[in-house]
C-alpha cells in the first residue's frame, strides 16, 4: 500500500480487489506525443486513485510525475482527468468508479509539465487579476480596533464561494476554457463573486469593471460543467450568474 | 555558472507563517523585493489542513483574560515553555484575529455579529477562534489573497530549497532546484525566514500533508543551527482510520465523546475535570492505556482503535460546525458522524521542536529567522495546546517579517559570494544523490523508517524501544537507497523524494536521541520506564547540532517568569 | 490551438456527451444559433428574389418547396423554438433568476445552480421544439 | 463599446425578436402556409407599411443578434489581437451588409419598384 494510507501494519485483507491503472505519460521536453502505461493495482474499498498512483511511483516506476500534498481534498494539488472527467485523485475512490480500468490523464486546458502535473500560472494570474481581497480604506488594523461586525446570515452569502481550493477542475471542464485562452474562467469569476458578496467589501465596482471584458464574464454561457465537477461544492456557475446580475442591472 | 536570482528577503515556505511574514515584510519594506520560495505551490502548503481553531483572547468583556491564556499555555506545556514567549503569543494574538477579519477571513460569527469562539482542549475559556472546521484553509486563503495586493512579493512555486549559504556568521543566500525545469539555482538574499513547517511525515501514521518532511529543519541543521526539543512529538487523539486524516479537536470542543468498548466515556478516569477536553498528550495516553488494558476496538484493518461519538450533536450542528470532518469521515471512512461512531486512534500531529530561536524568532545565524512550526521558540514547551499553533505561525510570521526588513535596511553586506559552498552543495545533491548508485528502493526504506518511528517512538516510549529504533534507523541509513532512477530533469519528484528521505534520517536520529536522553515523562514525552516528571534533572530544553559523525546534544535553560512548575492536573 | 497549452479545443466545446443535460443545452444553443443565422441569411436572400418579379419568385419557390426543403424548414422551426425557449431560460439564468441561493454546501455537494427548474426549462425547450417541428411537418406535408 | 453594453443589446434584441418573430410566423400560419408564400400575397404583405416596418425591424434586430452571436463564438474559438479585430469588424460588416441587402428588398418592394 502506498505511503499515504499509512495504517500501522496488518494492511492487506482478503477483501482487496484489483484493477488496471492506465497513466498518461508525456514529457513535452523529450517526447513527441503522449502514451499510456498500464499497471495492475490491488485496492481496498477506501483506496483512492492518488494512493494507487503513488503505489505505482513507489513500486513500479519512480518517474511518474504527479502533484500531491494534503491527501484530504483541501490543498487542490491533485486535479486530473480520471476516467474522462476532471476530479481530485485524492478524493476519488477506486471503488466508486465501478470500472476495471482506471485511466488518469493530466487536466485539460492547462499546459502539461510532465505526465499528470500541469502548469497553474495562468490560474494564479487570473485569480490575482480579479482583486481577491477586501477593498476598503481601513483593512490595516489600528490598535484596539474591533472586528467588522458580520451576522451569520451575511457570512452565508459568500462562504460557499470561499471554499474554493484552486484545484482548477472547473477550468478544466468549462467549454469556453477549452478554446478561449484569454477567458478569466469559472475559478476566478467565482472568487470575484466571493468578495463582491462579502458584506465587508466595498470593491464591487472596480471588480465588475475588470470582468466586464471581451474575455470576461460574458464568455460564460451557463454550461454548468464547472459546478458539476467542483469537489468543494463551490458552484461557480451560480456565483457567475449572480455576478452577471449586477452587470445587467438585475441586482445592485 | 550556476543560474542565479536575487531578492532582498527570502521566505522559505508558504504556509501560514511564511505568508504572514511576507505580508508584514511587504508592508514594512515596500521597496524591497520579497521572494516566497516553496517546494509546493503557495496554496498547497500543509497549513490548509488545519481544522479546529486559532487561540486568542477576544472576549475580555465576557471574562476571558490574557493571563489565563498564558497560564493555560504554560501548564499545557508541562512547564517547559519559555514563559516570556508564551506571554508574547497571547498578547499579540487578539489583534491578529481582528486583522485577519479586516483582510476578509470568514470567521464563524455569533448572532450579534462578533467573531465566535469554541472550546478546545486544555483551555479554561472557549478561545479557539474558528471558521467552521477549516480554519487553516480559510486563514491560508485570506493571507494568500492579501498577498496578491503587494507587488513586491514574488512567488517561486515548486522550488525545492536544498541549503542555506552563509559566510560563517551572516546569511547570504540559498540554493534551490526549480522542480518544473529541474534547474539548479542560487538565490541570493540579505535575509531569510525559514517557515518550512513541521516534519510529521517522519511517522507513517500521520495527519500531515505528504509534503511535511524535515528538509527545512535539516537545511538549518546542516547550516550549523541547533534543533531544539525534537523529542517532543505530539500525538493527536483522533486520527481517523484507515487514512490517519485528522478529526479536529473541535469535534470534542463541540461536545463529542470518546467511548471505549464498554460504552463508557473513559476520560472520567484520567481527567475528570476536563473529560475529553484535557490536553492532547493526556487524552492520547488515556486512549492507549484503554487499548492496552483491553477496552479498545479492532478496526477492520486489524489496528486497535477507539470510538468518537458525535451523534448526539445532531446532523445540523455537525453540518454547520464540523462540515469538513463530516466530508472526510463519510468519504474516506464511510462513516457519517451523525449516525456512526468514528474509528479513531492517536496519530502523529505536531512537532513541538524545531530550529532553535530566541523570542524574536532569530536563529543563531545573523539574518536568518525561523517562524511557524519549523521554529522552536519554546512557546509550546513539551506539549502544545490545540489552536496555539496557527496562532504561533501568525504572530511570529509577523514579528520575523518585520524584523527581517529592519535588518535589511540597516545592514549592507559586501562579503564575497562563497562559490565554493555552492559548488559543494551541488556536488552533495547531484553527485551524492541524483547520480548515486544502489539497488535498494528508497520508497521502501522511507516506509520502513516511518514505520519504525511509529512503532518505537509512539505515544508511550521506553529505553528498549527507543534504542532499537535508533539502531534500526542507523541500519537503514547504511543501505544503498541514495539513487534517483528518474533521470529526467523536468518535475522530478523522485529526486525530491530521495532528498527528503536523506533529511529524514538526520532528523529522526535526533528525535530518538533526544527521547533516549530525556529520562523522565513530560508533556508529550511519556516514558513508561520513567513515568514521573523530573524537574531537578530535566527542566531544560534539548539542543542538537550537526556533526558528520552524529548529532552533538546539548541543553538550554527554560525561561520561567511568573509560574513555578507545579504538578499538572486537569 | 498551440499544442503546449493542452486545451481541449473545439472538441471540448462541441462534445455534449459529458456533464449532463446542461452541457447538451449549451451545445444545442450554439448549434441552433448558428443554424438560425445561416437560415436567416439564406432567408433574406430567398426573399430578395421577389425583386425578380413573379417568375423569379416562383422559380425560387420551386427550388425550396421540395421534400428536402420542407424537412430543412422543419429543422429550422425546431431550432428556432429551442433557441427561443432556451434563450429565455439562459437569459433568466444570466440575470441570476432560478440559479439558487448561496448557502453553506454540505457533502455530498449538489450544486444549487444545476437545479430542477433549469433542467425542466431545458427539457421543455427540447420538447416544445419537437412539437413545433411535428406541427410544422404536418402543415407543410399536410395538404 | 463595453462588452456589457454589447451583451445587453444581444439580450435586448433577443427579447424583442421573440415577439416579432412570433408575429411573423403567426402571419404565415394564419394565412395558411402555402398560400402565404404566393407571390401576390407576399407582395401585398410588403406593401402593407406596418408589416414592412416590422420586417425591417426584425431584419435589423436579428442581424445584430445573430452576427453578435457569431462574433462571440469566433472570439472564443481563437485569440489574438489581429484575429479578434478581424472578427469584430468582419461581423459588423456582415451585419451591415445583410441589413442593407434585406432593406433593399423591403424598401423596393414596398415602394413598388419591381
Ligand atoms: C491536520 C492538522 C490540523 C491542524 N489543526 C490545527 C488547528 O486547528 N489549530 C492550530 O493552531 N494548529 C493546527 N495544526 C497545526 C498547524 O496547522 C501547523 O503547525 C501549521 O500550519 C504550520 O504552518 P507553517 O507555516 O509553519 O508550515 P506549513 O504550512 O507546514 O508549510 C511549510 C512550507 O514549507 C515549504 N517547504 C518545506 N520544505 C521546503 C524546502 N526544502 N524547500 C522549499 N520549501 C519548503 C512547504 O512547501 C510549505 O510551503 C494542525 C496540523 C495538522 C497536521
Ligand atoms: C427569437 C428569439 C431568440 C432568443 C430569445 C435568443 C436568445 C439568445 C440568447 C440569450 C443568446 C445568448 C446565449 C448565451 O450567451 O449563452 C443567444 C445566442 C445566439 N443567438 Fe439567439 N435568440 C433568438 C433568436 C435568434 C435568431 C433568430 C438567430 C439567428 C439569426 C440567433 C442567433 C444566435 C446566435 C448565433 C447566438 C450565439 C450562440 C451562443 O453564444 O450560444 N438567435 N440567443
Ligand atoms: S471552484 Fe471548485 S473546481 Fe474550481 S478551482 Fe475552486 S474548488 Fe476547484
Ligand atoms: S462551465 Fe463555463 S460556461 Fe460558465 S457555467 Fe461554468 S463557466
Ligand atoms: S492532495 Fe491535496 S487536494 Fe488532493
Amino acid at each position: 500500500m502506498a505511503q499515504v494510507s499509512s495504517v500501522p501494519k496488518g494492511q492487506t485483507s482478503p477483501t482487496s480487489k484489483s484493477i488496471t491503472l492506465r497513466i498518461s505519460r508525456f514529457n513535452p521536453e523529450h517526447d513527441e506525443s503522449s502514451g499510456f502505461m498500464e499497471f495492475p493495482i490491488s485496492y481496498e474499498k477506501w483506496t483512492t486513485v492518488l494512493e494507487a498512483i503513488l503505489d505505482v511511483k513507489k513500486h513500479f516506476d519512480h518517474s511518474v510525475a504527479v502533484r500531491y500534498s494534503c491527501r484530504q481534498a483541501t490543498c487542490g494539488s491533485c486535479g486530473m482527468i480520471i476516467n474522462g472527467k476532471p476530479r481530485l485523485a485524492c478524493f476519488t475512490k477506486i471503488s466508486e468508479l465501478n470500472s476495471n480500468v482506471v485511466t488518469v490523464e493530466p487536466m485539460n486546458n492547462f499546459p502539461i509539465i510532465r505526465d499528470l502535473a500541469v502548469k497553474f500560472e495562468k490560474l494564479f494570474d487570473t485569480h490575482q487579476k480579479i482583486k481577491p481581497y477586501l477593498i476598503r480604506d481601513d483593512t490595516e488594523i489600528q490598535s484596539n480596533e474591533k472586528e467588522f461586525l458580520q451576522s451569520p446570515e451575511e457570512v452565508e452569502q459568500y462562504i460557499q464561494f470561499a471554499n474554493c481550493i484552486k484545484c482548477g477542475l472547473c477550468n478544466s471542464a468549462c467549454p469556453t476554457m477549452a478554446t478561449d485562452s484569454s477567458f478569466v474562467g469559472p475559478q476566478a469569476l467565482a472568487q470575484a463573486y466571493r468578495y463582491v458578496a462579502d458584506s465587508r467589501d466595498k470593491g464591487k465596482d472596480s471588480r465588475l469593471k475588470i470582468i466586464d471584458d471581451s474575455h470576461g464574464i460574458w464568455r460564460c454561457h451557463f454550461a454548468g460543467s464547472c459546478s458539476q465537477v467542483c469537489p468543494k461544492g463551490v458552484d461557480p456557475a451560480m456565483g457567475i450568474q449572480l455576478l452577471r446580475g449586477y452587470l445587467l442591472g438585475f441586482r445592485s | 555558472m550556476v543560474d542565479s536570482l536575487e531578492f532582498d528577503l527570502i521566505i522559505c515556505g508558504s504556509g501560514l507563517a511564511g505568508l504572514r511574514a511576507a505580508i508584514a515584510a511587504a508592508k514594512k519594506g515596500p521597496n524591497l523585493k520579497i521572494g516566497i520560495v516553496s517546494k509546493v505551490q503557495v496554496m498547497r502548503s500543509h497549513s490548509v489542513s488545519a481544522e479546529g481553531g486559532t487561540a486568542a483572547v477576544l472576549f475580555e468583556d465576557e471574562g476571558d483574560t490574557i493571563e489565563s491564556h498564558v497560564y493555560d499555555t504554560v501548564k499545557g506545556s508541562d512547564f517547559l515553555a519559555d514563559q516570556d514567549v508564551a506571554e508574547r503569543l497571547c498578547v499579540e494574538m487578539p489583534q491578529e484575529i481582528r486583522q485577519l477579519d479586516h483582510w476578509g477571513m470568514p470567521w464563524s460569527r455569533r448572532d450579534d455579529g462578533r467573531i465566535d469562539q469554541r472550546n478546545f482542549g486544555g483551555y479554561s475559556f472557549p478561545r479557539a477562534t474558528y471558521a467552521s472546521d477549516k480554519v487553516g484553509f480559510f486563514e491560508m486563503q485570506t493571507l494568500y489573497d492579501t498577498c496578491q495586493k503587494f507587488e513586491n512579493i514574488e512567488y517561486l512555486n515548486e522550488w525545492f530549497v536544498t541549503s542555506i549559504i552563509h559566510d560563517g556568521k551572516r546569511f547570504m543566500g540559498v540554493t534551490a532546484i526549480e522542480l518544473g525545469s529541474g534547474t539548479f539555482y542560487t538565490i541570493k538574499g540579505k535575509a531569510l525566514i525559514i517557515a518550512t513547517g513541521g516534519a510529521g511525515r517522519l511517522y507513517s501514521f500521520s495527519t500531515y500533508a505528504l509534503s511535511s518532511t524535515p528538509d527545512g529543519l535539516d537545511m538549518g541543521l546542516r547550516a550549523g543551527m541547533a534543533l531544539k526539543d525534537m523529542e517532543f512529538v505530539q500525538f493527536h487523539p483522533t486520527g481517523i482510520l484507515p487514512s490517519g486524516i485528522l478529526i479536529t479537536e473541535g469535534a470534542r470542543g463541540e461536545g463529542g465523546y470518546l467511548l471505549n468498548n464498554k460504552g463508557e466515556r473513559f476520560m472520567k478516569t484520567y481527567a475528570a475535570g476536563k473529560m475529553e477536553l484535557a490536553p492532547r498528550d493526556i487524552v492520547s495516553r488515556s486512549i492507549m492505556t484503554e487499548i492496552q488494558e483491553g477496552r479498545g476496538f479492532k478496526h477492520e484493518t486489524g489496528v486497535d482503535c477507539m470510538k468518537l461519538d458525535l451523534r448526539h450533536l445532531g446532523d445540523e450542528k455537525i453540518k454547520e460546525k464540523l462540515g469538513g470532518i463530516r466530508e472526510i469521515s463519510i468519504k474516506f471512512s464511510g462513516q457519517d458522524p451523525a449516525k456512526d461512531l468514528l474509528d479513531i486512534r492517536p496519530v502523529c500531529h505536531y512537532m513541538m521542536g524545531g530550529l532553535h530561536t530566541d523570542i524574536d524568532g532569530a536563529t543563531e545565524i545573523q539574518g536568518v529567522w525561523a517562524a511557524g512550526e519549523a521554529a522552536c521558540n519554546s512557546v509550546h514547551g513539551s506539549n502544545r495546546l490545540g489552536a496555539n499553533s496557527t496562532s504561533e505561525c501568525i504572530v511570529w510570521g509577523k514579528i520575523t517579517g518585520e524584523l527581517a526588513i529592519d535588518y535589511i535596511q540597516k545592514n549592507d553586506s559586501t562579503n564575497p559570494w562563497p562559490h565554493h559552498l555552492v559548488a559543494a552543495e551541488e556536488k552533495r545533491i547531484y553527485d551524492g544523490i541524483f547520480r548515486g548508485n544502489g539497488d535498494v528502493n528508497p520508497y521502501e526504506i522511507r516506509q520502513q523508517l516511518t514505520d519504525t518511528m511509529n512503532e518505537k517512538a509512539y505515544v508511550y516510549k521506553n529505553e528498549t524501544n527507543l534504542v532499537e529504533g535508533l539502531k534500526k534507523i542507523r541500519e537503514l541509513k547504511q543501505q544503498t537507497w541514495k539513487h534517483v532512477d528518474d533521470k529526467a530533469k523536468e518535475y522530478n519528484t523522485n529526486f525530491a523524494n530521495v532528498m527528503e528521505l536523506d533529511s529524514m534520517f538526520r532528523v529522526a536520529e535526533i528525535v530518538l536521541l533526544g527521547a533516549i536522553n530525556r529520562k523522565e515523562s513530560r508533556g508529550a514525552h511519556a516514558r513508561t520506564d520513567y513515568p514521573k516528571r523530573d524537574d531537578a534533572n530535566f527542566l531544560h530544553h534539548t539542543l542538537a547540532y550537526y556533526d558528520p559523525n552524529g548529532p552533538i546534544m546539548k541543553t538550554h535553560p527554560v525561561t520561567i517568569t511568573k509560574y513555578q512548575p507545579v504538578e499538572r492536573k486537569y | 490551438m498551440p499544442r503546449d497549452e493542452h486545451r481541449e479545443g473545439i472538441k471540448g466545446m462541441a462534445n455534449p456527451t459529458r456533464y449532463g443535460i446542461e452541457r447538451v443545452a449549451y451545445w444545442l444553443m450554439r448549434l441552433s444559433g448558428l443554424g438560425l443565422l445561416a437560415y436567416f441569411v439564406a432567408h433574406i436572400y430567398e426573399t430578395s428574389n421577389i425583386l425578380r418579379g413573379q417568375v423569379g419568385w416562383d422559380e425560387f419557390l420551386e427550388l425550396t418547396q421540395t421534400t428536402e426543403g420542407h424537412l430543412f424548414l422543419a429543422i429550422v422551426i425546431a431550432m428556432c423554438v429551442f433557441h427561443t425557449v432556451n434563450g429565455i431560460r439562459v437569459m433568466l439564468g444570466h440575470g441570476g433568476v432560478g440559479v439558487g441561493k448561496p448557502a453553506r454546501p454540505d457533502y455530498p455537494y449538489e450544486p444549487a445552480s444545476q437545479n430542477y427548474r433549469h433542467k425542466i426549462g431545458i427539457y421543455s425547450a427540447i420538447l416544445l421544439a419537437a412539437i413545433a417541428m411535428m406541427y410544422g411537418l404536418a402543415v407543410m406535408f399536410g395538404e | 463599446m463595453r462588452e456589457s453594453t454589447i451583451m445587453k443589446i444581444h439580450y435586448g434584441t433577443a427579447l424583442a425578436a421573440v415577439a416579432l418573430v412570433a408575429v411573423h410566423i403567426l402571419m404565415r400560419l394564419t394565412q395558411g402556409f402555402a398560400e402565404s408564400l404566393e407571390y401576390e400575397n407576399v407582395l401585398a404583405n410588403y406593401k402593407f407599411i406596418p408589416y414592412a416596418a416590422m420586417l425591417e425591424l426584425i431584419l435589423i434586430l436579428l442581424s445584430i443578434h445573430g452576427f453578435n452571436g457569431l462574433r462571440v463564438i469566433l472570439l472564443e474559438l481563437k485569440q489574438g489581437r489581429v484575429y479578434e479585430k478581424a472578427v469584430s469588424y468582419g461581423c459588423l460588416a456582415a451585419m451591415i451588409g445583410l441589413i442593407a441587402y434585406g432593406s433593399r428588398t423591403i424598401i423596393m418592394t414596398n415602394m413598388g419598384m419591381i
